[in-house]
């Protein structure tokens, strides 16, 4: 669980977010939509410490983020915008094992790990492969899978699709659908719920840094008029 | 930070911001200080490296701008081609300009304390001009004293000889470099990192 | 360009810091000697190296080429004097013994590159330095090879940023330093955004090592590079 | 008018265009749809001399571009596919003047030309602020003024929708429109054509470095099944 307990946040006392309270669930495919600028970018990063409330809480599963990082870092995965800048390795497997690494876990433990994300991504067998080879939609299963090796409960995605073309997202939402079944979370940050809206559980948007929508998707197409994002036409 | 339960020990934000800046820099150095201009007055070549080691000191202070050049040395030592030419491996640290390479993270971390004064980082556009100015000097002449010196062990010159070939025929260009390096961190683009 | 190439030579088979190890012994005792004899007997170990390690030998001299035409050059140079007989041979000899033990140090080391993958090396470095400095030094390098591609892109897109909008109608130097500023300060932003993607990822002081084993042909290279040491003080 | 002209070029030997013919005329709005890797990216690198053909030849108005590379770049204007690679400046405003300013306009017109791209993206009085500390998808908005500000008489965008929210890019799209209505031949490439079908002259598509469609919209959701682009639902 990922709860937000009233926290606002300044960029040089520019509020960014104000008084924002959001729970999400073990197992909730939440949809996060708003404005560019709205702060959703912001607000993700707060999910596993990266940027601290000025006021308010960040709990992940119950405990504080500010008191137990390693926690919340291994329980919530971050997949940021742009992979390309983010890996660390030059491989596709010495990539993913680098989260396990860290953790100090056994070596038989690590490539059980890398395995099984390269398997949820749908990439078994490629771990030698060069990161810089691959195509922009490998390249984003990749920094999925480097999140997964973590084992997380919660996956946090920042607009996870910028582009892929339609078999590459496609794939992706399949994984997403299929770990969100199995019990993790899913935070997803997207301004184009079209393809994604039926999968959800949930759709929160932002506007100027205060949630303005919570609803069920069944009632978001209404509530989402006038947010600034791309619902399925009627 | 702390962590509690667990034994994992994160390395602190701060920390990681610093390291990841001077990895990268390290990268950058090798993209762009492995160009060379063949020197028909030397047997060592004109290089950007030079620059970057006054920026190494002078953006990253005296201790990330040393990390920086180690790396920068060590990557090139395992294999990548980062050193003057693209060449890569122990043989040109050991080589005719490997007195050069060896001064480099001598330099930036001289470079960094001067203008820095001491491990607390300042905004390098915010320093005196004649400080930027002397440490870079400083920095410069450590650079040669080194390069030449070994250059002229290693080969067997005589120290006239080697000031000659190694160190006289660049002057005009690290004149340039440190007027590079000024204009770069006081345009105002380089964000600073405190810590 | 000297790179690492998969292959399944005996030095491919040894451990990166038996490998580091006769390195360095071979470069102390060529360091050390510039008599013919000397020479003659580095040469004959220099070429057990390549050949132990297959290194193409016209590649790798070409790989120096630099190097090599400066190393030719020393010897006039020593060998001019001021004022007559503006010649002096003997000095040019030395200096010229002292070339070319150089290039064999070159040589011994490009063995060390075509045989290793970065991986190894940086276990290496990450299990012989200890502490904290070993295991930045080791993930720092590991870095620098990732970054190296990426960044050598940003300036090529940088150049066409400029070229797309006519930069080139600017002058030399207003173009040098807007390319100058502009690829250290986009390599700064990379970095920013690579530090946080650690930090996701638990980036933490004591990690699981990378997996390096010793065998008993190491060990005999220990003992030649300890001999190759010790032969520095005949 | 753009031509290309059997066009063919290689990275690295090997082959990503092939044999590729296509012209677009002035006021034509041409969509560009393709799989991840399909050439792309590289065919619009070619409209302005950032790329120059192996084999044949890019023209511009008639003339090759490659005689005449200020005349090229002053009538294409160019949106490339990652916003951050195409700014060099460091606030907004100083960044979309950049191209007027190398075309030697009176500053007067720059300024009028930067507040008028400035509106079409939705950023009216944002001149000032840095682009570092903008959201994501400001900074794609960002981009697009840039190219607009050069008032090119063709303007080639390399997916330049990811990241921007519903109401940015419909403001996007309309001036897209009503420039082409004026005369602007525009090339737009795109993973999804949901929502600009409607408004195009022809779609042309690409698989493996080859156009593999060349079609009126009406005819296009056919001739593209399979090509890995979303098209609108039936
Ligand atoms: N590093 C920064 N410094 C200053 N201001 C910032 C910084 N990062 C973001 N901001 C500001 O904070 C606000 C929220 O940004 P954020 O990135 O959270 O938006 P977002 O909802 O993710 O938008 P997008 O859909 O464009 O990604 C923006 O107005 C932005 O200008
Ligand atoms: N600089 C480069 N060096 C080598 N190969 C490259 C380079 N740039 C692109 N390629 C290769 O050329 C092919 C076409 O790339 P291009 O970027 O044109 O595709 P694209 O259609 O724009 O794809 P996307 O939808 O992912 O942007 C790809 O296979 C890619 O790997
Ligand atoms: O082999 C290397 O990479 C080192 C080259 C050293 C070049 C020296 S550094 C000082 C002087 N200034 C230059 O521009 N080149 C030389
Ligand atoms: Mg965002
Ligand atoms: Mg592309």
């Amino acid at each position: 669980m990922i709860e937000f307990r009233s926290v606002s946040y300044a960029f040089d006392d520019v509020p960014v977010l104000e008084d924002v309270s959001l729970t999400i669930d073990d197992g909730e495919f939440v949809l996060f939509a708003g404005a560019n600028g709205s702060g959703k970018t912001t607000l993700l990063r707060h999910c596993n410490g990266l940027l601290t409330p000025d006021s308010g809480e960040v709990l992940v599963d119950g405990t504080p983020v500010s008191e137990n990082l390693v926690a919340a870092r291994s329980s919530v995965g971050m997949v940021f915008q742009h992979p390309r800048d983010q890996f660390v390795a030059a491989t596709v497997g010495a990539d993913i094992a680098f989260g396990p690494e860290n953790l100090g876990l056994e070596r038989t433990e690590i490539d059980r790990r890398v395995e099984n994300a390269l398997e949820a991504v749908n990439l078994s067998g490629r771990e030698d492969e060069r990161i810089d080879a691959l195509s922009g939609g490998e390249q984003s299963r990749v920094a999925i899978a480097g999140a997964l090796a973590m084992d997380p409960t919660h996956l946090v995605l920042d607009e996870p699709f910028t582009g892929l073309d339609d078999p590459a997202k496609r794939s992706v939402l399949e994984r997403l659908e299929s770990l969100s079944a199995d019990g993790t979370g899913v935070l997803l940050a997207t301004h184009d719920l079209r393809d994604v809206l039926t999968l959800a559980d949930r759709v929160v948007a932002m506007r100027d840094g205060r949630i303005a929508v919570d609803e069920p998707p069944a009632r978001a197409r209404r509530a989402l008029s006038g947010l600034e994002v791309r619902v399925p036409d009627a | 930070m702390a962590t509690q339960q667990n034994a994992v020990d994160l390395v602190d934000g701060d920390v990681v911001r610093q390291f990841a800046r001077a990895a990268v820099l390290a990268a950058l150095i090798g993209v762009l200080g492995a160009i060379q201009i063949p020197y028909p007055l030397s047997p060592a070549p004109i290089t950007l490296q030079v620059l970057f080691v006054f920026l190494a000191g002078l953006v990253l202070g005296p201790v990330w701008g040393t990390a920086s050049i180690t790396l920068y040395l060590a990557a090139g030592a395992v294999g990548a081609p980062v050193f003057s030419g693209w060449e890569a491996g122990l043989g040109p640290l050991l080589g005719q300009t490997g007195g050069f390479l060896w001064s480099y993270p001598l330099a930036a971390g001289l470079i960094g304390l001067l203008v820095h004064r001491g491990t607390d980082l300042r905004d390098p556009a915010s320093v005196p001009l004649p400080i930027v100015v002397g440490a870079l000097v400083a920095g410069t002449l450590l650079i040669y004293t080194m390069g030449a010196g070994y250059a002229a062990w290693l080969l067997a010159l005589e120290p006239w000889e080697a000031i000659a070939v190694f160190a006289l025929p660049f002057i005009p260009a690290e004149l340039l470099k440190m007027a590079a390096a000024i204009a770069i961190v006081t345009s105002g683009r380089i964000e600073p990192v405190q810590s | 360009m000297l790179t690492y190439v998969p292959d399944d030579t005996l030095a491919h088979r040894l451990d990166p810091r038996s490998k580091l190890a006769v390195q360095i012994g071979f470069a102390a005792t060529a360091l050390a000697h510039t008599g013919s004899r000397a020479l003659l007997a580095l040469t004959v170990v220099a070429a057990l190296i390549l050949v132990a390690a297959r290194v193409p030998v016209l590649e790798a001299l070409y790989a120096y080429r630099f190097a090599l035409v400066f190393l030719a050059l020393a010897p006039a140079i020593a060998a001019f004097t001021l004022g007559s007989p503006w010649i002096d041979l003997e000095d040019g000899a030395t200096s010229a013994r002292a070339s070319y033990r150089v290039l064999l140090i070159l040589l011994v080391s490009a063995a060390y590159i075509r045989s290793t993958p970065v991986r190894a090396s940086r276990a290496a470095i990450q299990r012989t330095i200890p502490g904290k400095p070993g295991q930045l030094l080791g993930i720092g390098v590991a870095l620098v090879f990732r970054f190296l591609p990426v960044l050598q892109a940003d300036l090529r897109m940088i150049r066409d940023a400029m070229a797309a909008r006519l930069g080139d109608e600017r002058s030399a130097v207003d173009r040098a330093s807007t390319i100058g500023i502009l690829g250290l300060s986009r390599a700064f932003d990379r970095a920013d955004r690579l530090a946080l993607a650690m930090q996701a990822r638990c980036f933490a002081w004591n990690p699981t090592l990378p997996a390096l084993s010793l065998s008993r042909l190491d060990y005999l290279a220990f003992v030649a590079a300890g001999a190759l040491a010790l032969s520095t003080v005949l």
